[in-house]
């Protein structure tokens, strides 16, 4: 059962303090449902939420790993690519946290991790973008509109009732469901991570066809004949090509050791020279 | 004018963090309306001209980082303008979208020119210096906040032409191209998490997943839930077909040996 | 008018049995037009009404339990008031189609109410009480009967204004309502099913048949193939996968046992 | 091997009388085909023809389980859901006598039932409702309507010919496709019994999203904006989300005990509910 | 005109065999155009009449296998009669186009009838005479040039009503008749294929793979992606369950036994 | 591990001489690069290139199988139906010389030439005819429309320059990845095999249903009633009915023993049926 696995020093799977006591309480998962509200504080196109994720489980993350060594790994794992809805974040943080305290696989912790985050945005986005402030925001459009004081008041009250709810809620939530699920998973940990692998791998793959936009908007005039490079060519060899040759690209420029910030220059070249041409 | 101007880019600041952190929606043109009605001492025609703006950027949302035409400024500038020049709500939309666009591709820039912050991040991760993380967490939402105040301060305090001239020096091959840029750079997150997670045996998974959205267009969701069958299917086999545990043969084994030894 | 009244109610009702037991289509207008037809003395009239009636009715059939306007209604009152009216075949539809609908509603709503009916069988079946299900089964068949006999007899012999003021009573809210119910209903069926045949194991397969409809639209028929093909795999593979028999080494373990003892 | 199953009581698994003569004879058959004719004489929307299809059985069953334990287990095991085309019963009567017959476990048995009924229902429908119906009806309505009395006759003459003809052509070719069938599977039967049980599973999955109509019809007018909540907001967390949510709920109720009797009361609470309140 | 018609017969030979083998493109109105030009002695017009054709044909390309009206036969008739009847390019289109769909047919029915050939060359590979499916290979090539000679010299020999009287000579249902056996025939194809790569455990996958074109209408590259996919779990999987080792189980044993042979 | 085979005596899987040397040289491989121009020598719709695939093949083979029994083996196996795009043949011959001269299972170069064909056929349609040619063709026409010679001197230049250094390129390469990946796939053979086998069947599945042409056009005129028979009727059942039915009823003859060539015969015979009758 030897896979060869080369990336095993990126992020160590090893952990030097795999004792698992109980050590968040209630107030601490407060503490982060208060950090969660900075989630996209770093928000950027390389790693979206990453950063701010990562801020709002710092107080738990501290507490759980007081080694410096299994500390500095946690925080690195998380400081990955991260993106959901902002209001179901607390969700995650609970599984993750309840997972963390039981000193899982960071392997099996980032595997849970991505497979929710896809799925979780996605809804999210349904019910709380397109569905609760347009309701909440019409309704007091509609008061407003006759100079009714009661339309923004209204509107900040119910729309936050139901954030700050959720918020709590589902911190409470998710770290409970957490610590249930790991006791019924605990046996074999070698097949619960690989099972959260294989969830986690398919949502990347599914996020790599549809989170990056990369498309020419290029259409060859020959002599008479219009060839619209991206609609009659690359899509017919296989749709979403480009995006997954430029994470191929990338992947393997970071595997001959060139930087992120190697990638991010070179992306906004690629940008910058795509605008330029017209191509893009 | 000054003062007005100043109290109305603090509020524009403010709001400006709030639509990416804490999401309190005071940044709303709903919520926004009627406060810029009070600095300019219109109250009611704010609160309505605040109901119209609210009312255009419905289902106006940032999508999976996607930006919108900025609705704090669009919020902002529409009411204040309503108000200074005495029009129809519905003509300050008019004025205010030209500007909430400018401040959309802005925006997109801030974002894509931000990830190199994220490599400080994973300096301070590495060190496990936690307020190392803290203080650049801090960064973004001020830029936001001093972004904010200047874009809804300048329009207010020169008139809208002139803002609008300087709004229209940023080269149009520049917005866009960062903007583009953007929109690939999630391609890098995803190459750092596969350099994390990628091992041969889970490649057939993200083919699949690929696949799913790429040919057939499924949604995140349908995937998670077929993943979620493929694993359990996966766990629940290994289970069968796990071999004998060998170890019970080779304690017997081992007893048999003791046992000659003893004879 | 009353024994011809009659003689249609009878004949409306064998349909009706037809309609769902039997099925040898007599129920159909093509049929159903000339029986008319003699009854009320006009035959080829009877037989070119039903002719016309069938071609309205072509497709309209109930596919996975879902009524369309009852056809049985629309042809024996199609026809007949063709026929008593002396109107053209083509006016009498619009006359059959209101009773139609309103017979559709009904039968609807009688598959709804005869839900619990299977309750009663239950309690049979467990005690394996064969002759009990039986009688049960013949309970429908003659309610259906009844029910047809009905709303054929009524409108031939009052009138079809009279009649129509009759079928009105029934609520709107009643019938859509239990309409409502009677498409919810296989839920419940699904879910007695689920609760014998359900093991976390099989879950998986339940959820991708679930995705497969519910988000690709795939027929049954291509889930069901695909459904074989897994089924096909995992048996084989489970088949490869048989772990070498230990047995064979207990054996000899065994017999090394023997041995040493021998010693 | 062990998959804590917690429905074993249900309908117990257990064969008292194992012996695996054959008893069934062509008349047996025969006779079964003319009980099919009453299939739909208990249809309704809970179980659709699950009472029929039991009814259409009996005499077969009786000859086979002599033991009143078994009978009581086979009874009770078909009078579930069951639903297919009318004219293809015999085909899947057929099959499961055969199985029936050589005492296969009732896993098994459910679980080639329920696979068969699916397509052959949509199956059906494409050959007799949508296409033979039409196409007999069609040519006597051509007769008839230039007053020519062979139209009916025709009609009936065609239609049932192929009708009667499907009937018992079908039972005997299933019940000789089931023996010659159990004799290839004979080897593993817990093996055959979970192939069984993954079709008919998928096909169960596949008949909630496609046999339950439960949507909402039912638009909210916040202020001016209109929200459409079946197509704008369930549809876009799942499709088909309302009847797999409750199906779940169902299941949960008769886990926790309750009858079917109070889940049909309940479905029709809602159903006027929905109705009254214009939602549904 | 014999010599000309000769030579315009000759090249129209060479582009029918470089239509298919070689492939060089010579065979396309922009090249085949200027050719016919020279012979004829106007070569601007014949690379104005060519450049007027290729556009014509673009896009017109065999996809697997099916033939869209001959662009060989399209392109020289064409130019011929073009700078012959001195018809402005465009009009010549017109008298091309009945031709090019008449060598589509035929080369359909070609390709429908050289299927025995292959049974020919069958025999000598089973006799792995090499040298014999070197002769039974340029059959075609020169059964193509010969073909093409001729369709290409009669009309301009002949002028173009003459010619188009020979060709409608062909019974419409015998060239349709052949056509549509010719989209049947791979059919014969893949049973011999899967008479050799059948077996039952593989089966599920020709099921999986059908579906996906059948049902869900996906490309090849897809199901090949998601085939490469299944195909590199199911090796993992192979590799994850193959039982322990039980030589070293045995080995333990035989040496238990040396051992106590040694006591 | 025993699968019922009963094939195994069609093409043998047994090599006679089992010696892996290397034998082919750069020459060899560029001199079948020549005779890959004559790969659609022997086209017709039975097996399509299938002929001229085994000619292009032939001096490797000859080299490779010195031994008479492994090449007929050879020939007869790389005789059976294959189509791929013509610029990317080289490609495929590259990858099997490779196998066939490290003595791979028959099975494991026919799933893999099975597996590789389909999809390098769509690509290159889609990059060569579909794309090259346009671009090259209308850039051309445009210079010829203006009476400039340059046009079809440019247009046979540049096309021919991707052309042939495809062709030279892809063997090479082809040849090359083929070495390559047998290296790593060298230990479990059995286990390739199967995994060639698994892509290739799923390839031919799919081919099945989308190469084969066969469908009704007949619309039955029942009275006034019109039916069509493909669309609403054998499309309702299942799309790709038809082609399925036919493969399994020639696949089915030739296991009877019917030669191709009374398949031909019978095809040929539908195909003019259904024309006379109208129907297809
Ligand atoms: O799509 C999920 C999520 O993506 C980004 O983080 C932002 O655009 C959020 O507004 C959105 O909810
Ligand atoms: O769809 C299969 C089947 O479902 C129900 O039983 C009825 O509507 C039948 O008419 C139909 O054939
Ligand atoms: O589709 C692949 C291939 O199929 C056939 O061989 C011919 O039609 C080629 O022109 C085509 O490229």
């Amino acid at each position: 059962m030897e896979y060869n696995n080369q990336n095993e020093e990126v992020i160590s799977n090893e952990i030097q303090d795999p004792s698992t006591e109980k050590v968040l309480t209630k107030k601490d998962l407060n503490k982060m449902v208060w950090r969660s509200l900075l989630l996209q504080s770093s928000f950027n196109y390389e790693r979206m939420q990453g950063g701010g994720w990562t801020y709002s489980l710092i107080p738990g993350l501290k507490k759980i790993h007081t080694n410096d060594h299994d500390l500095s790994n946690a925080l690195q794992d998380h400081m990955q690519f991260f993106n959901t809805h902002p209001f179901l974040i607390t969700f995650v943080q609970g599984v993750i946290l309840a997972m963390e305290e039981n000193k899982e696989k960071r392997e099996t912790i980032r595997g849970i991790k991505v497979a929710l985050m896809g799925p979780l945005g996605g809804i999210g986005d349904a019910l709380f973008w397109l569905t609760l402030l347009p309701i909440t925001g019409g309704i007091a459009a509609s008061l407003s509109a006759e100079g009714n004081v009661a339309g923004p008041i209204i509107f900040l009250v119910a729309f936050n009732l139901v954030h700050f709810f959720l918020r709590f809620f589902l911190m409470h939530y998710g770290y409970g469901m957490g610590t249930r699920a790991i006791t019924v998973l605990k046996e074999g940990t070698k097949k619960v991570s690989r099972a959260a692998s294989i969830v986690g791998m398919m949502v990347v793959g599914a996020l790599v066809a549809s989170y990056i936009n990369l498309s020419l908007n290029w259409t060859i005039q020959a002599g008479e004949i219009p060839v619209d490079i991206q609609g009659e060519v690359i899509d017919a060899i296989m749709p979403g090509l480009l995006p997954l040759l430029y994470t191929m690209l990338c992947y393997w420029l970071l595997k001959k050791g060139r930087s992120p910030l190697t990638l991010i220059g070179m992306t906004i070249v690629l940008g910058l020279a795509g605008s330029i041409l017209g191509v893009m | 004018m000054f003062v007005q101007a100043l109290l109305i880019g603090l509020w524009a600041g403010l709001a400006g963090i709030d639509q990416f952190n804490g999401l309190t929606h005071i940044h709303r043109p709903i919520v926004t309306g009627p406060v810029i009605g009070l600095i300019l001492g219109d109250f009611t025609l704010g609160l309505m001209a605040g109901a119209t703006l609210e009312l255009v950027w419905a289902g106006m949302v940032p999508l999976a980082g996607a930006q919108p035409p900025n609705v704090v400024i669009g919020g902002v500038i529409g009411t204040a303008f309503a108000i200074i020049t005495g029009q129809d709500p519905a003509v300050a939309v008019g004025i205010a979208v030209p500007f909430a666009v400018a401040a959309q591709a802005s925006i997109t820039l801030i974002f894509t020119a931000f990830a190199p912050v994220m490599h400080k991040m994973d300096v301070h991760a590495k060190n496990a210096n936690t307020k190392g993380i803290d203080h650049l967490t801090y960064i973004q939402p001020i830029l936001l906040f001093g972004f904010f105040f200047i874009i809804a301060f300048l329009p207010i305090f020169f008139g809208a032409e002139q803002a609008a001239e300087i709004v229209s020096l940023l080269p149009e091959w520049l917005i866009n191209g960062l903007s583009v840029a953007g929109g690939i750079m999630p391609a890098i997150g995803f190459a750092m998490l596969l350099n994390i997670m990628f091992k041969w045996v889970y490649a057939p998974f993200f083919a699949i997943g690929f696949v799913a959205v790429a040919y057939a267009g499924l949604p995140i969701l349908a995937i998670a839930i077929v993943g979620v069958a493929i694993a359990a299917y996966d766990y629940f086999i290994q289970d069968n077909v796990k071999p004998e545990p060998v170890t019970n043969t080779q304690t017997t084994i081992d007893d048999e040996e003791d046992f000659s030894d003893g004879i």
